[in-house]
């Protein structure tokens, strides 16, 4: 039997209720990023990047789009003979049937798919961040210290340490300590939710870790503590570059902004390292002669005849003439009618926010700014004429012409 | 259902003389056009639009560039088991020869054609952009009893185009004569070169005609047969333009900038034109960037200004720099302060820094693939 | 929106108990079949063949072999930029999660993945028959008859007719009523679990359907009923061709064998009309110089140097000098040692039957025909040296040398 | 990591001229081989098994058959956005023109090697049979820090293959003296053409004797630079056979049948030769058929006798007709009664009922591509 290396699982059945009505019908790592992306594009990306050509992505939660995004992973070249890209979701089983009850029970639950490529390594991703990460280097370095599990870490700044799980490590690198969400952090290691485990140690402890009822089923509440606790080996990998949690909305405006923010690296067109997508075919954006475009990424399929600024237009957006958008993202195929404004906001795919309606409001014009936030318009809502939705609003379904919210 | 009845053939290197500037490296059909495609894109959308789901594309020179873009046919949905794409190469088999006409290139694909088992075929030329209901044009050929369909435009004739028929029609819509001069100067109804007949008919008449070693369909089997075979003129109303000359090519783009109609009809959701992905990122318009009236690929990065102008994916136009009725093909860097107005780069020229190019409107500059100006 | 005309729905969830060993970790579409298919490549050969290139298919129990098997499609033609094959596992929702409950649930639960086609018409198929079915051809009756609903049958034995359910019908071909396994049928046109829907009215069957908590959500028992207490149009199809339910290891065998009965019609090699498979790169079959083989369908990386009669043998199987093999199914990587013998049985996958082990009886060795039947050996088991496995045994553990069963 | 390490190189139609029969309407590559398998098969498995991900076919003649075959690369997972299989035809760019030999066909594939980023570079011709672990060839090139090395078979030579090098080495097996004389009688250690080398020199080697107007790589450039180039030899020590005549064909097929070991070698699961499918259902075997000593493909239908021979897919062979010492390409029709000795059917040949043809072991007969005897 051929030997795979490292078989990569993606986690990417969590709801992401945090994300509300942008995940109402569609699975988190399905959620639109960027201008043409995903959030999945990005591990998905990282993988093939990383040489890594096996990977199964562990749905339950609203699963057909992301199934059929993930299709047969052709974009991400990653349909292939052996190996590429596998969807798997809960099943049942001559005994009985459950759902994925935690992480490390939707990886218990995968164990034949696993191995079938009999693999030496299993990567453990989530489906929730944005960032370029080479997995192969993680990998090495799991094997040259000949550790037992290898956890991805990321300095963040000691203030926000407490609402992360930190790594306490010892000065070759090696964790004698993790804490989830401690009051008192003792290090500003905050663990990215990346795993490199050795497969027959993962698979003894899943295996444990199944037969004690009272567990969670969790790989940062169960599997890691109980690994700890026995003294298995287990190395902190560091990384340095960009990486972005997008568990909130407004985390995941700030995530789509940094693309226009030039201090912060992230660049989507490496030829070293691509970030694939599946694009739908649209013609070229056609900027009419009354836009004016500034400092935002702009896709395919968009005619913009309005004022743009700051924003990211996702394909098939249409911008009125006499529109304006500020600091926002516009999903596929919205549209922006004349005198409309939308400020500070995300609105969903083929969402219409009509003649002279205001969305979302500058910090600055908040009356209280402890309340302030960004404003969401749901998928296929319609903001009617007129209408005003103030700051830090979830529009979950149509307003009417001349309301306010 | 059209799928398996018609059996689709372009010809990618017919009229590469045409666009000698830009077919130097490359056939007629993988010359870009529009942002983000190439000319076989339209004639091979048209073609899958329609429900046709075989195509066979006879190759004969410069075709690497088409290979690479075409690859296994999976942008179009033509990665069959069943039918597909093929790409039909000179030297392919014993037949195949480097070809001078439609008649020697058919007969280079008999081998194809005759192990088809479609009862129609439609045949295309690359140099037409045009997005219309083939799927109409195939019915209306069955119901009419047509021995051979023709699409027509209404307009001014492209002139630089030797062999392009004009029709004469009877009340019923058949074609009544042929005409072959260019000098019409009033409007009349012209070919677009797509072309429906049965295939058997098609075997046929390329059987006889190669027997007398005859090589040029419109003169040596539609002209002289006028009478014999019952042809008729489909018109096509959408938006449609025979591309001639670079000139041509020239205006062409600009008539999709001016014309919101002809933009409209040409990129219909309906009937999307489908072409390969490149995997760019967005196009990223810069804090000081000043765009109007263009049609923009993804990939570019835009920091100075840009109007009236087409930018293919992955161009850059530096700080400062301005871009007017210019085209501008993939991967182009516009330097620091330069200026071009009416010129059309081919794919991955630099135009260096504070350098100004200037042609007119009637008579736009080219730029050759990889030039460093 | 483009539109297609008909989205075919196949069911392939179903455990298939009473193929007991043989679908202890595959789901019953996947059972291999006819020496180099399983079961669900007829139904999704017929679709292709059919030009029907839009294809759901709705798992939940043991789905990763048949996901892997369908992968892509590409095999069966459906991988498609617009339609083609999709697997439709079921899936958690912002609001609860359920397991398909019925036949009818798991098509109401996929109502989204349909509309996304916008369809004329939905035709219901299932994933345990033999047969090649023209469904363009139903399709074609159900729209010109202007039924709302068409049921494909067959005229059985009317001696078997209780153990069906029966369509009874008026002249015209409509269906007046409709008998769940009748003690006295009063006609013998059996449903064959085909159905072609107009897409609205099954929409709202299934939704009043599933409104009724009474219901078990099924097609025969719930929704056809109900349609036709509502006077809607019923059609029946009548189809005459060869059709067989592999829903028991008996009939699993017959079917098998069937193929090399040449009274029984099943052309696999038809050219108009090809049965798809997945194949495994196999070197050619070499029959040794010691082989005896006739009567029997053999494939690929086989390697016969023993006697084999009116046998199936599927890929890899390796039948040593001495081995004997007669009315047998041997599925891919069996192992039969010499001096062996395998009647009347179907040896799963990789399972190895140990020199002079006997496995199987014929039918006039039995001591009681009554219990006679059809030996079967799961999967990967290995029969001892010199075991007996005697009829109508269904072996789940190895067997040790010299024991009798 | 093998992947974007080693770009692969396949001529499938090098040495066309020693299979003349079989390659008159097809490359070498595409010449049918052991039941169900093309030449072009081995190579492109032995490459991808070694982990390899782009390859390049240039192809010269007679490839549309190779093209249909190798269509978009699927079954050997060469369907890549990376990567994957490049078939380069002549005239596809300006510099493709129809080869004579190695140096003018790298020569015209210049712009797809200089755009490969690959470090190495493998060249097979696809004239040999052979399954074996190319990667740790590949490792031992990069260890021995050998310019180039060259996988070489021990036995006697191919006497008709021209150009075949064989080797003496010193004790660290580098190559000390290449012969190209075809007299050597006892056993030598003779090239299998499959060759690893630096792409960057070879890059270099290519233009150094282009620029000369050499074509010939064995003769032009091995040879005369044994001693300035550190040429290795790597010892191929599984089944490994250059066909160089129709008779060395039809011997090698004969090797399978008799040697379990030769069989086991080269199908081995551990590195399947990889192929297209061609959906046939499994071969049927009749009452009254007696078969044995024989490798068959699927789809065939067997009713008579069949010993010692070699069945390719959908071949029939009907009631009482015999078939000795073949073999029988696809889709041919044994008829009733017929009787054939040592005889090799190219595809689609129908032997009517009782017709008797008989060669002998040393000058087995051929028969053409569809012909009715």
């Amino acid at each position: 039997m051929k030997k795979t290396e490292c078989v990569a699982m993606l986690l990417a059945g969590g709801q992401g209720s945090r994300l509300g009505v942008l995940t109402q019908r569609i699975a988190k790592p399905a959620v639109p990023y960027g201008g043409k992306y995903r959030i999945i594009d990005f591990p998905l990306s990282n993988c093939i990047n990383s040489g890594i050509d096996t990977v199964g992505v562990l749905t339950q939660y609203q699963p057909l789009e992301l199934n059929d995004y993930i299709g047969s992973g052709k974009p991400w070249d990653l349909d292939r003979s052996n190996g590429g890209v596998h969807v798997l979701p809960p099943f049942q089983r001559s005994k009985g049937a459950d759902w994925y009850k935690g992480t490390a029970n939707a990886i218990y639950q995968n164990i034949t798919f696993i191995e079938r490529y009999n693999p030496e390594y299993v990567l453990i991703l989530s489906g929730d961040h944005i960032y370029k990460m080479d997995y192969a280097k993680m990998i090495k370095q799991h094997k040259e210290a000949g550790a037992d599990c290898t956890i991805a870490v990321l300095e963040v700044p000691m203030e926000e340490a407490s609402r992360f799980g930190i790594m306490n490590c010892n000065e070759d690198g090696s964790i004698y300590e993790f804490e989830e969400k401690p009051k008192k952090p003792k290090s500003n290691m905050a663990s990215m939710g990346i795993y490199v485990f050795s497969w027959k140690k993962l698979k003894y402890y899943l295996e444990q870790d199944e037969s004690n009822p009272k567990s969670s089923n969790d790989f940062g509440k169960n599997v890691i503590p109980s690994m700890l606790s026995a003294s298995e080996k287990m190395q902190a990998f560091h990384f340095n570059d960009y990486w972005k949690d997008v568990g909130t909305i407004d985390s995941l405006w700030e995530a789509n902004l940094d693309l226009l923010n030039p201090k912060i690296e992230l660049d989507l067109q490496d030829p070293n390292w691509r970030i694939y997508s599946r694009t739908p075919s649209a013609p070229p954006q056609y900027i009419g002669k009354t836009a004016k475009v500034q400092n935002s990424l702009i896709t395919e399929g968009c005619e913009v005849y309005g004022k743009v600024d700051f924003s990211i237009l996702f394909e098939n957006v249409y911008i009125e003439e006499g529109a304006q958008v500020n600091d926002s993202i516009i999903m596929p195929g919205a549209r922006i009618c004349s005198g409309a404004s939308v400020q500070y906001a995300i609105v969903a795919e083929n969402a219409i926010i009509s003649k002279n309606a205001k969305v979302g409001e500058r910090p600055e014009n908040t009356s209280n700014l402890q309340k302030w936030g960004v404003s969401v318009i749901g998928a296929g809502l319609t903001i009617g004429e007129n209408a005003e939705i103030h700051a830090n609003v979830m529009v979950t379904q149509n307003i009417e012409a001349g309301e306010k919210l | 259902m059209i799928n398996n009845l018609v059996l689709g053939i372009i010809f990618p290197n017919v009229h590469d003389d045409l666009l000698s500037e830009m077919t130097a490296n490359r056939s007629m059909g993988s010359v870009p056009f529009g942002g983000r495609y190439r000319l076989i894109d339209f004639s091979l959308s048209n073609l899958v639009n329609a429900g046709i789901s075989k195509v066979g594309v006879i190759a004969k020179s410069n075709y690497q560039s088409l290979m690479d873009h075409l690859s296994s046919g999976k942008p179009w949905d033509l990665d069959r088991k069943k039918g597909g794409l093929f790409i039909l190469p000179p030297y392919g088999n014993g037949e195949a020869r480097v070809y001078t006409g439609h008649i020697d290139a058919l007969q280079g694909a008999m081998n194809f054609i005759n192990n088809s088992t479609e009862q129609y075929v439609v045949m295309c030329d690359a140099n037409v952009v045009s997005n219309f209901d083939m799927e109409a044009m195939i019915d209306s050929h069955i119901k009419t009893g047509a021995d051979v369909t023709i699409a027509y435009k209404r307009g001014k004739l492209p002139k630089n185009h030797r062999d392009i028929m004009s029709f004469q029609f009877d009340e019923n819509s058949r074609v009544t004569e042929i005409l072959l001069s260019n000098k019409i100067e009033k409007d009349c109804d012209f070919s677009l070169d797509i072309t429906i007949i049965e295939r058997n008919m098609l075997i046929h008449l390329i059987e006889e005609a190669s027997s007398r070693n005859q090589t040029n369909m419109v003169r040596d089997i539609f002209q002289p047969n006028v009478k014999n075979l019952k042809i008729y003129g489909w018109e096509v109303k959408n938006f449609a333009a025979v591309m001639d000359s670079t000139k041509s090519y020239v205006n062409v783009t600009e008539e999709l900038l001016k014309n919101p109609t002809a933009r409209k009809q040409l990129f219909t959701s309906e009937r999307p034109v489908l072409t390969k992905t490149r995997d760019d990122m967005p196009t990223k318009y810069g804090l000081s960037c000043d765009v109007s009236d263009s049609l923009i690929a993804d990939g570019c990065i835009i920091e100075g200004t840009v109007k009236s102008s087409v930018l293919f994916r992955g161009v850059r136009v530096s700080a400062g720099a301005i871009v007017e009725n210019c085209i501008v093909m993939q991967d182009c860097i516009i330097g620091k302060n330069a200026h071009i107005n009416h010129v059309t780069t081919d794919k991955n020229v630099v135009i260096n820094e504070g350098t100004s190019m200037c042609g007119a409107p009637s008579y736009p500059v080219f730029i050759k693939k990889g030039t460093n100006v």
